[in-house]
């Protein structure tokens, strides 16, 4: 068994129009900025995109959605530094926004790998979140019931990969990664080292090689907030 | 009859061979404690599978010469293992998250009865004394495919493929292929469709043996263990 | 009058500082994003808290220096942070379990309203515009104490601690403590109690400018600021 | 911060008659041997003990069974090389058991320490272990309804603890210990090396020290597999 994909636009390639893809990070820490842009080549579109933001300037998501990609969004929060692709869009009627709040997002990710249907949260209770959800009492509080979330594929980022699919994250890069990749059918990561199997402790894997289908290395990867502070921008 | 099926019969070995020719190269598999953990012997050559326990290891090997064992790394069985390459290791919860979000593509699991829904009871006799089930009931409702590895009857002589289950069940619906001593049957809309047989077994004398109605498979093929297992 | 408050009203920072000040030693705390941000800078002598950000660190510590930036290592608002000795990471699933499990001990957050029985509006301004809830709405629900910073009115002069809020909801009855530009006021059995007042506004003053009927605790001290801050 | 408790009975001493206890460990990989036996020496009774199993041999769990402390145990699976401490005290009627299927007990655990008061899962239905519980429909597929589970107490055993509280552990001996960490009021980890804060990667960290109340060190912990077959008991 050998994981490993021979480069980005090939790994992404399975994506077709209409795909639901989980996409890891927490606004750049964590985003799998060369996977991301390999989807905008590949043309993939009317996608709904599961991301704990909406983007940030004119690269990665921000980039995706840019390029008129992505027909709905769910996420937390997309406001950030700079938003303008996102608003715009959305202000306009062209994309869709489901907004969760950040842990139930994580937490429905989660349910969605665990094969846990749905489960109740305290979050949300009395807000407009809530509208349209089962709410019960358990011991005499007030839960509001969530359903899991999974996705066609997931897109993640890693920072150390074997050739099984064990994978490893660098610091607060981890964030929702392991939980996507446990979320979607189709798991893909990009990792800046790729190792053989037994390199990695068995011990110091975060995400088993189970929940990985295509891993690609990537040797030095883009930040999104360098990126950027450069004015960058997808494709340029 | 019953001395001829027990003349016949492949061993418990034979079996577990059978229903390793069906895994294939990259498979993500959880082997039952006891009698299904002799289907790790008989990978066929060319593949690869990795081996699930419930208490948390992913890509386990062998057990370790006596003497060697770390008790720290066992088997769902509490059988010492030894860790591959590419190994991991998680805690309770993500490994049934493994299991019961359908990340693992086999479970090779033993029997008391299946009925021919696909009901199993594995896990009690029904008969007081101390109920038990571990992770059997995870594993039944979540891995892709459930398959049995079973003596065909009782030692008694009684079926244990049977209309419905008469001891508590495990799973309702979902076995997907029972190996047992004489036969590989799949599970079809609730039906027992007979896939394979042992040469020198009738359908007739098979279907004498099963507690509700065999249909026939497009093909039923023989049966046949290579010499020496 | 709105003058004479104008004068009189704590900066941010002091808010903060009052609100560092109910810290205590082995406290799990979050700051919400922005003037939150501000109370890790005060905390008392001798007191060590242990600072939470929702996407997955524990024990972080300052800003690193401009340039030496790693932006793996941010918090909620995207800034970036320092690893402290003592730290750990996990991912969002984890971090949120802490939160909503009742693990952390405070989190402060800001508000645009805060009702007397503890409704809490912090999320959305109702106007249209682009709705952001992020972990708020965890962490009102989940963290054992809530505190907010606020100036105590808003710029207009209208009241941001009311009957009943006029915006959006971000959690029912979930705010403990309210540190204002003016006050100390704790919310108990649905009512607003003022526990402290800077010295030179009187009470029938201090109800004027809150929306709801303000009750006096045992003893209302006087909120009193060091020099410097 | 220190949260490095001087010795095994004085930590322990704090569990009270009738409290409930969730012990770590998947037989006698990751068992907390010496808190279990420091419990035996407290005298604390009438408990209700959790753990995937009911003991082997006369050490652990099975010595504090033998000794009649536990009035009750929630497990999966009762059965050991020797569950006779276990057998003759429930067969007696002197013992309550629920019975939980293993992935549940562990979901249930994590739900309790993840603020989760409920959950849907499809392991269980049609079975006897579904009596008393709702079932409900998603997606056109049954599921039942399951509470989570929290404790007063957790005793668990880690490889590496830092001042602070965070924990590693060893191998498969990481099993129920980090979700049960995070279901009691009060977590007491035995640690093989205590070591200085700083001194865990905060990437390696598997218990993130929020979860820990009190840490002692046990240098070379006894396991329970090689005592029963030196015949041990406790206290002997």
């Amino acid at each position: 068994m050998n994981k490993v994909g021979s480069n980005l636009l090939e790994a992404v390639s399975v994506i077709s129009d209409g795909a639901s893809v989980m996409i890891g990070g927490f606004g750049g820490s964590g985003a799998p900025i060369e996977l991301i842009h390999a989807l905008i080549d590949s043309g993939a579109k009317d996608l709904t995109v599961i991301n704990n933001n909406a983007g940030n300037g004119h690269v990665g998501i921000a980039a995706l959605i840019e390029q008129r990609r992505v027909a709905r969004i769910i996420c937390s929060f997309p406001r950030s530094a700079d938003p303008r692709v996102f608003n715009e869009l959305y202000l306009a009627g062209d994309i869709e926004l489901e907004i969760v709040p950040q842990g139930t997002l994580a937490e429905r990710i989660r349910a969605g790998g665990a094969g846990i249907p749905a489960f109740y949260t305290p979050t949300g209770v009395g807000t407009e979140t809530a509208v349209g959800k089962e709410e019960a009492i358990f011991d005499g509080k007030r839960y509001l019931q969530e359903r899991w979330l999974k996705a066609d594929y997931a897109l993640i980022k890693a920072d150390l990969a074997d050739t099984v699919g064990n994978l490893t994250y660098r610091r607060a890069a981890r964030n929702f990664n392991p939980l996507m990749a446990m979320a979607a059918k189709t798991t893909i990561a990009q990792a800046s080292n790729v190792v053989q199997a037994g390199e990695i402790d068995p011990d110091q894997v975060i995400t088993p090689g189970i929940f990985v289908d295509t891993i690609v290395e990537v040797k030095s990867p883009k930040q999104e907030e360098v990126l950027n502070r450069e004015g960058a921008c997808y494709p340029c | 009859m019953l001395e001829k099926i027990q003349e016949l019969k492949l061993t418990n070995s034979q079996i577990a061979w059978r229903a390793a020719q069906d895994l294939f190269d990259g498979a993500y598999v959880n082997l039952g404690i006891g009698f299904p953990e002799m289907v790790a012997k008989y990978q066929p050559e060319g593949c690869e599978v990795v081996f699930h326990t419930e208490n948390g290891v992913l890509g386990f090997g062998e057990a370790p010469a006596p003497g060697e064992e770390d008790w720290d790394i066992i088997n769902a069985g509490k059988k010492a293992i030894t860790l591959k390459p590419g190994c991991s290791i998680f805690h309770h919860a993500d490994s049934f998250s493994m299991i019961r979000g359908g990340h693992l593509d086999v479970a090779i699991l033993g029997a008391y009865e299946i009925s021919q829904n696909g009901d199993l009871a594995n896990w009690s006799t029904g008969k007081g004394g101390i109920p038990a089930v571990g992770g059997a009931m995870d594993l039944v409702n979540g891995v892709k495919t459930v398959a049995i590895v079973t003596d065909h009857i009782t030692k008694k002589g009684g079926a244990k493929l049977v209309e419905s289950c008469s001891l508590p069940l495990t799973g309702v619906g979902c076995v997907n292929r029972i190996y047992t001593s004489l036969a590989v049957i799949d599970i079809e809309d609730g039906k027992f469709v007979l896939k394979e047989k042992i040469p020198n077994i009738s359908v007739e004398e098979l279907q004498s043996l099963t507690g509700a109605q065999l249909h026939l498979g497009a093909s039923v093929k023989d049966l046949v263990v290579p010499e020496g297992v």
